[in-house]
């Protein structure tokens, strides 16, 4: 189990490094959709079944290829403008340390006290089904509408304005 | 004894008031009928003002209350007017050469296209006057104080197309606001103190608070009317605005500058009498500034050759004489003096504008002479008042200035003492000087023969004859006043000390200093007329001092109102638009500044932004980890 | 019909309101478009006569014995603040609002000189004298400053849009300067309001609820009545925080300068004396002398700076610095005399200086030059005008018999009572005014006239006549008969009088009740803290509650 | 099994490769692409942390989180093509018309 937990995450971060590096837009989709998919297993390591298929259909399947499909419509693979100076990078890597730096021994410190629970939850359709049927009923219709919203805005944003 | 509701009281202004808007009005379009409706307004006023005194019994006063002026935190002021014999002679003299002017101005400006706004000021300014005598309380008479400035404003600035002529009026206003300022402070520290203006009920107050605490008070009291005083009636140190107001017709020179107003501050000290006794230092230092104003006034009359600043000049040394004589407490004289003044300057004055209406508007001595033969009457009337204002017995200077000089040296006043041996003789030796630049006056205008191009002529009879009738005045007017006037004002002013009669031989030669100066000058200015010019040669700077004036008005320039302009325009420029306006548009500034240091954060790029929303996450998340340690 | 139960007031703070808002909706009715706004300028003129005729109605139902508030009227507004619409005239306020109502179809008239946007320029008008009124009638101090604020806005535009060519900085800064202060006063107000329903236990903004119940420790008057007088010191303009006055004066259009003059400036000495002086008498008291020298500086800094102006119309607007200094210091000498010689004096001010403005504008609007050089010798040319010109200038001078004389002499004889010296400083003023307003006079009206520069000058018209004859007649009136005014104050201010006085006993039995239970603890603390000027005996709760 | 503070630990490094990703990246497709990493970072914690507790409503924020992703991948991407339209490419840096 240990095992297959580090050949996942290694496949996980190889694949997320791929998507920030990557100077062609179309690798680090390709990339995304790797990472996605190792998350993906993850879920499925975690009990989270529903998720897993679900990050599967929706992420790595849907909003991938949404993602593909546009990059294809604007045709743009590399970054018509120099690459970034070599500070920016290095701060931007600085940053990002130091948010490790004190970000990992704070989890460690905050979660190891915490005891693994007994109950072993399963993901599956049913219970988180149950769950959301019943105690996040409003939220999920407030989903639904902010789904709608979201179709409605997109149609207003994608739209060609014609001018009288 | 009281006499109240003396409704005619009321008419006596009010005449004058109607006359000056009537003269105004229908002056705009009937330029000759201003004339005329102001002088018979005047005229009525007198008839009003003869018929009341002959109807005045003896120690009595009329009262008239017109209306409560104002009435508020229990302080009360009516405009009310009281009609004692002081006001009596004031508004006989006031009213009689005022109606006698007006006549005379009715000829006078007969050619000018203004002559509706002249006759319309002049009746105001006989208004304002009669307010000034007839006030029963300081802020009525206070009323007067400054209309009377402000129709010597508007009429020394008549002509206001020449704008030094206006620059003169403004500084005869402003001049006499510095002297009226000092004359409010004494009317605050009298309401302070008594709580009312009115000047029977300050006799009253001030009688029976005679106590020694409040001496100084009186003091000071005293001191800032006098400062008043020295506004109105050009004593030093406000007098420079008295020759300046030559700049005017010539009639209001002879009513406003000579007869009238400028006596406003003698009629003020004589009705505050009872004030002033209780502060002899103050009249001691009026006294001293009246001895000297006279002095300096008559040395500078010396070398002027402008035939209104010579009258100017005297006009102020004889003012100089009758606050003489209120600085040495016997008020009747001063009232006397001002009386005969006003008959014979008020002559000399229309006398110069005869002159100089018959030369063509020329008012330099130089280019007249030889004008006895041309014009006759205005000469002998001159010379007469000449006479007069020399001292001659029996002529009216005469009994004034005597008395003036006997009032001095009788040591009156206790504060004086010490000072009279340096006091008496100048004052004898100004009565000289008078005598002698009034002969050169007179022998430069009407002696040897014409210098000038004009062809002058007699004046007409409208101006002639109020020269006639206040020549005869002042040539008898003495002799009759010096009889009666110390009895009809004692009820006021208190009773004189008996003085026995003098015969002519004694009179003739107590008169010899003005017979001294009009000898010298008749031999300095008809036959030897080399001897000025040398003595001018010989004590060079002294006569240039004279000539200019003493500098008084170059040593405000630059004293007074050369720095104050400075600082004016220093506190505009550097403190008004530097500082204060510096300091807030400062503030404005550093917030401006600020924001354009703030809009430079925003770019634009939402890389930016996402980069401090990172940052900002690191603190937070910083402060999270560490802030329990640090 | 019977006027006793007339709501005068709020007709008169309303109407002008109705009348904007009808003019704003003019274009609806009248589509055909009032081009030259002729209708538009009848209409406001018809309606500011209306309210001045209501005024005066009004003034002839009032009840000049009697001292307390008439015509009062009162309705809940915010009740669950215990806010309300309470108004009332008095003795104090009753001649201001006829100042305002009077002045108001004068401007409508002389509006004829404004072109561009006239009906907003009304309307703008129209709101300004609603807040006027409003701020002058409001006895409840929310309503106060809901009224006092409201009269920002239209003066804003008004000086905004139709105003010279920096009307936006100047407009700015009249708005920035009023703000500060006001802002600070608001605070006060809400501070006030707070510690009396600490007090009392229930919340209200009743002017004299808050005056009678309202105990406050010295220290918390101090702070409050600073935080009052400096929004009324700015709105006077009090020295140093004038500077707004001249820039505001120069840009406004005539109208604007006249209402700024005639009404605007005195909505802050209307404040202190309503509001600053009988909430903290006391510490009204420890600041009048400082206040006074900051009066008496201005009156004689203001006259000497307007003695350096080149443009008349700032020259007059610092003159107004330096009389509305006397107002000032007649206020703050606080006793019968004065105070009503100030109040006399905030009518003389509007009348004279605003004809003043009046006379400028006709200038301007025939020249478009406010510059004194560049006139000269017109007294020959526009013989009317000169003659109007010469009676406001001496009524701002204080020549007696004008209305100015009255106003003047009775706060300096009224002051002198108080402080004496610095009343005597300020009597220079009366020599200044004379110096830069005879010089104005001389520079502009004498002299030789230039043919070639101001050879076309028209006289003044009839329309502008009819603007300088009322408020010529009320120069002279005001001037010889002053009576009239004076009495309908006097018995509102010995109340008012007795009224302050016995607040401000009770503030000192309160500070003897309460505070020596925390004096024992304080008097150590007093005696390092402060040795000298506040013994232990007068208390501090503040520092109380601190430590 | 695997240590909760694994996942976890696996989630702040994904999660900070997206946000470095974020700041460093031009193109607005890949910037939201790393957007949608950090997305997942946080879904893998909440799952993680919704096993270590024991009980179902992590799970169900992830569940949300997924719908809210949805939908700004659909509004995102349309403003992407209407960015492009305007400024004729999707490079961050062009699109700085808040530039104060």
């Amino acid at each position: 189990m240990t095992a297959l937990f580090f050949l996942v995450a290694l496949v996980l971060l190889i694949s997320a490094v791929g998507v920030v590096a990557s100077r062609n837009a179309i690798h680090s989709a390709l990339f995304l959709v790797g990472n996605l998919m190792s998350v993906a297993v993850m879920f499925a390591m975690l009990n989270a079944h529903f998720l897993a298929v679900v990050q599967v259909i929706v992420y790595a399947g849907a909003i991938m290829v949404l993602v593909l499909f546009v990059l294809m419509l604007l045709n743009i693979k590399l970054e018509n403008q120099p690459a970034l100076g070599k500070l920016v990078i290095g701060l931007a890597g600085l940053g990002g340390l130091a948010f490790l730096w004190m970000m990992v021994p704070l989890l460690q410190r905050s979660f190891a006290a915490i005891p693994q629970s007994a109950v072993d939850v399963q993901g599956s359709v049913r219970e988180v089904g149950k769950l959301l049927y019943t105690q996040y009923v409003f939220p999920f219709e407030a989903a639904s509408l902010l789904i709608m919203a979201a179709v409605v805005g997109a149609v207003m944003l994608a739209k060609r304005r014609y001018r009288a | 004894m009281e006499q109240n509701g003396v409704t005619a009281l009321g008419y006596i202004p009010l005449f004058p008031l109607i006359g000056s808007v009537l003269a105004f009005i229908i002056g705009r379009s009937k330029r000759d009928a201003a004339g005329w409706i102001a002088t018979l307004a005047s005229a009525m006023a007198f008839a009003v003002v003869v018929a009341l005194v002959m109807a005045m019994p003896e120690e009595a006063e009329y009262y008239y209350r017109a209306f409560t002026w104002f009435s508020v935190g229990g302080f009360t002021l009516d405009f009310a007017f009281r009609f004692d014999h002081l006001t009596a002679v004031m508004c006989l003299v006031v009213t009689g050469i005022g109606s006698l002017i007006h006549l005379y101005s009715v000829a006078y400006m007969a050619e000018d296209e203004g002559r509706h706004r002249f006759f319309a000021y002049l009746n105001l300014f006989m208004f304002s006057m009669l307010l000034l005598v007839l006030g029963a309380n300081l802020l009525v008479l206070f009323v007067g104080w400054e209309g009377v400035g402000l129709c010597s404003y508007l009429l020394i600035g008549f002509w206001f197309k020449n704008l030094s002529y206006a620059g003169a009026g403004r500084k005869a206003f402003v001049v006499n606001r510095i002297g009226d300022a000092g004359f409010l402070f004494g009317m605050f520290m009298l309401y302070r103190q008594f709580d009312t203006l009115d000047f029977a009920e300050l006799a009253q107050a001030i009688s029976v608070n005679a106590s020694p605490e409040l001496l100084p008070l009186y003091f000071v009291v005293a001191l800032c009317l006098f400062v008043g005083a020295t506004g109105k009636s050009a004593q030093i140190p406000l007098f420079v605005w008295l020759p300046d107001a030559m700049a005017g017709p010539t009639p209001v020179s002879a009513l406003i500058h000579a007869a009238t107003m400028v006596t406003a501050g003698v009629y003020m000290m004589a009705r505050l009498n009872f004030l002033f006794d209780l502060a002899p230092q103050a009249q001691a230092i009026v006294a001293i500034v009246a001895v000297f104003t006279a002095m300096v006034a008559a040395l500078t009359a010396l070398t002027q050759n402008d035939i209104k600043k010579v009258l100017a000049y005297s006009t102020v040394s004889q003012l100089g004489f009758m606050f003489m004589a209120a600085g040495a407490g016997v008020y009747w004289v001063a009232v006397f003096h001002l009386v005969t003044h006003a008959f014979f300057k008020a002559c000399l004055f229309l006398g110069a504008g005869s002159v100089i209406h018959g030369c063509h508007h020329e008012q330099d001595m130089r280019h007249m002479g030889g004008l006895w033969s041309k014009m006759p009457i205005t000469a002998a009337t001159y010379g007469i008042s000449t006479l007069a204002i020399a001292g001659i017995y029996p002529l009216s200077g005469y009994f004034s200035k005597h008395a003036i000089l006997a009032a001095l040296e009788g040591g009156h006043n206790p504060a004086l003492e010490g000072l009279l041996e340096l006091l008496v003789p100048m004052a004898s030796v100004t009565a000289f000087l008078t005598a002698f630049y009034m002969t050169r006056s007179f022998a430069m205008t009407f002696l040897g023969s014409y210098r000038g191009h004009a062809h002058p002529h007699e004046s007409p009879l409208r101006m002639t004859a109020p020269l006639i009738v206040l020549a005869g005045l002042a040539l008898v007017g003495g002799l009759w006043l010096g009889g009666t006037l110390p009895h009809y004002l004692a009820p006021v002013l208190g009773s004189p000390a008996e003085h026995g009669h003098e015969s002519i031989i004694e009179g003739l030669m107590h008169s010899w200093i003005g017979i001294a100066g009009i000898g010298v000058g008749l031999l300095c200015y008809t036959s030897l007329s080399q001897i000025p010019a040398t003595i001018y040669r010989v004590i060079g700077p002294l006569s240039t001092l004279s000539l200019n004036k003493f500098y008084f008005d170059e040593l405000y320039a630059a004293v007074v109102v050369k720095p104050l302009e400075a600082i004016a325009r220093v506190l505009f420029r550097v403190v008004d638009q530097g500082m204060i306006d510096g300091a807030v548009n400062g503030t404005a500034a550093v917030v401006d500044v600020s924001g354009e240091v703030a809009r430079s954060t925003q770019t634009g790029q939402v890389r930016h932004y996402a980069f401090f929303m990172f940052v900002a996450a690191l603190l937070m998340l910083f402060l999270f980890v560490f802030a329990g340690r640090v | 019909m019977n006027f006793d139960t007339f709501p005068f007031l709020s007709s008169l703070v309303f109407l002008p309101l109705v009348g904007a808002l009808v003019l704003y909706l003019l274009p609806f009715f009248r589509p055909d478009h009032d081009e030259h706004g002729t209708l538009s300028r009848g209409f406001a003129l018809f309606v500011s006569l209306v309210v001045f005729a209501i005024s005066l109605l009004m003034l002839t139902h009032f009840d000049a014995a009697d001292s307390g508030y008439q015509f009062s009227e009162r309705a809940d507004w915010i009740p669950y603040f215990g806010i309300s619409y309470f108004v009332g005239l008095d003795g104090i306020s009753v001649w201001l609002v006829l100042l305002t109502t009077f002045l108001m179809p004068l401007v409508v008239i002389a509006s004829a000189s404004v072109h561009k946007k006239i009906r907003g320029y009304l309307a703008s008008m129209l709101v300004l004298e609603t807040a006027m009124i409003g701020t002058l009638v409001a006895l409840d101090v929310f309503l106060f400053y809901v009224f006092w604020e409201l009269m920002l806005a239209p003066m804003y535009f008004i000086i905004g849009i139709w105003g010279g060519k920096r009307r936006i900085y100047a407009t700015l800064k009249f708005v920035l300067y009023t703000v500060v202060g006001s802002l600070l006063m608001l605070v006060a107000i809400f501070y006030v309001v707070w510690r009396f329903y600490e007090q009392q236990g229930h919340l209200t903004f009743l002017l004299d609820e808050l005056q009678m119940y309202t105990n406050l420790t010295r220290k918390e008057e101090l702070w409050m009545f600073a935080a009052f007088a400096l929004a009324f010191g700015i709105k006077v303009p009090l020295f140093p925080f004038h500077t707004w006055l001249p820039d505001a004066h120069v840009e406004a259009p005539t109208g604007g300068s006249v209402v700024l003059a005639g009404v605007l400036l005195k909505m802050g000495l209307y404040g202190y004396i309503r509001f600053a002086y009988p909430l903290f008498p006391r510490a009204a008291d420890a600041f009048a002398p400082y206040i006074a020298t900051l009066a008496v500086i201005g009156i004689v800094y203001g006259a000497l700076v307007a003695w350096a102006q080149s443009d008349i119309k700032k020259l007059v607007a610092y003159s107004s610095v330096s009389h509305l200094g006397y107002c000032v210091l007649g206020f703050v000498a606080f006793n019968a005399v004065a105070t009503s010689g100030a109040m006399y004096q905030m009518l003389n001010h509007g009348i004279s200086t605003g004809a003043l403005f009046l006379l400028v504008g006709v200038l301007y609007d025939r020249k478009h030059t406010r510059l004194m050089a560049d006139y000269g010798g017109l007294a020959a040319k526009v013989p009317l005008f000169a003659f109007l010109f010469l009676v406001f200038t001496l009524s701002s001078i204080a020549l007696p018999l004008t209305n100015g004389f009255i106003g003047e002499f009775l706060i300096l004889t009224g002051s002198f009572k108080t402080f004496p010296v610095l009343t005597v400083i300020g009597t220079t003023g009366v020599v200044l005014g004379a110096v830069y307003m005879l010089t104005l006079y001389m520079k502009t009206m004498y002299g030789e006239l230039d043919e070639g520069k101001n050879g076309d000058l028209t006289d003044v018209n009839g329309r502008e006549l009819a603007t300088f004859l009322p408020l010529l007649v009320m120069v002279f009136w005001m001037g010889i008969y002053p009576q009239p005014f004076l009495s309908r104050m006097e018995p509102t201010l010995n109340a008012y009088f007795s009224a302050v006085a016995e607040r401000r006993a009770a503030l000192n039995v309160y500070e003897n009740d309460v505070a020596p239970s925390q004096d024992i603890v304080l008097e150590r603390e007093h005696q390092q803290a402060r040795p000298v000027r506040e013994s232990a005996a007068q208390p501090n709760l503040n520092r109380a509650v601190e430590g | 099994m695997v240590p909760v503070t694994y996942y976890l630990t696996l989630s702040a490094l994904m999660f900070t490769l997206g946000i470095v990703g974020v700041v460093i990246r031009r193109n607005a497709i890949v910037v939201f692409m790393c957007i949608e990493l950090m997305l997942n970072a946080v879904n893998l914690s909440f799952v993680a942390l919704s096993r270590l507790v024991g009980n179902l409503d992590g799970q169900i924020a992830v569940f949300f989180v997924m719908v809210v992703a949805a939908a700004e991948a659909a509004v995102g991407l349309a403003i992407i093509i209407s960015l492009f339209r305007s400024a004729k490419s999707v490079e961050t840096s062009d699109a700085n018309q808040l530039n104060g």
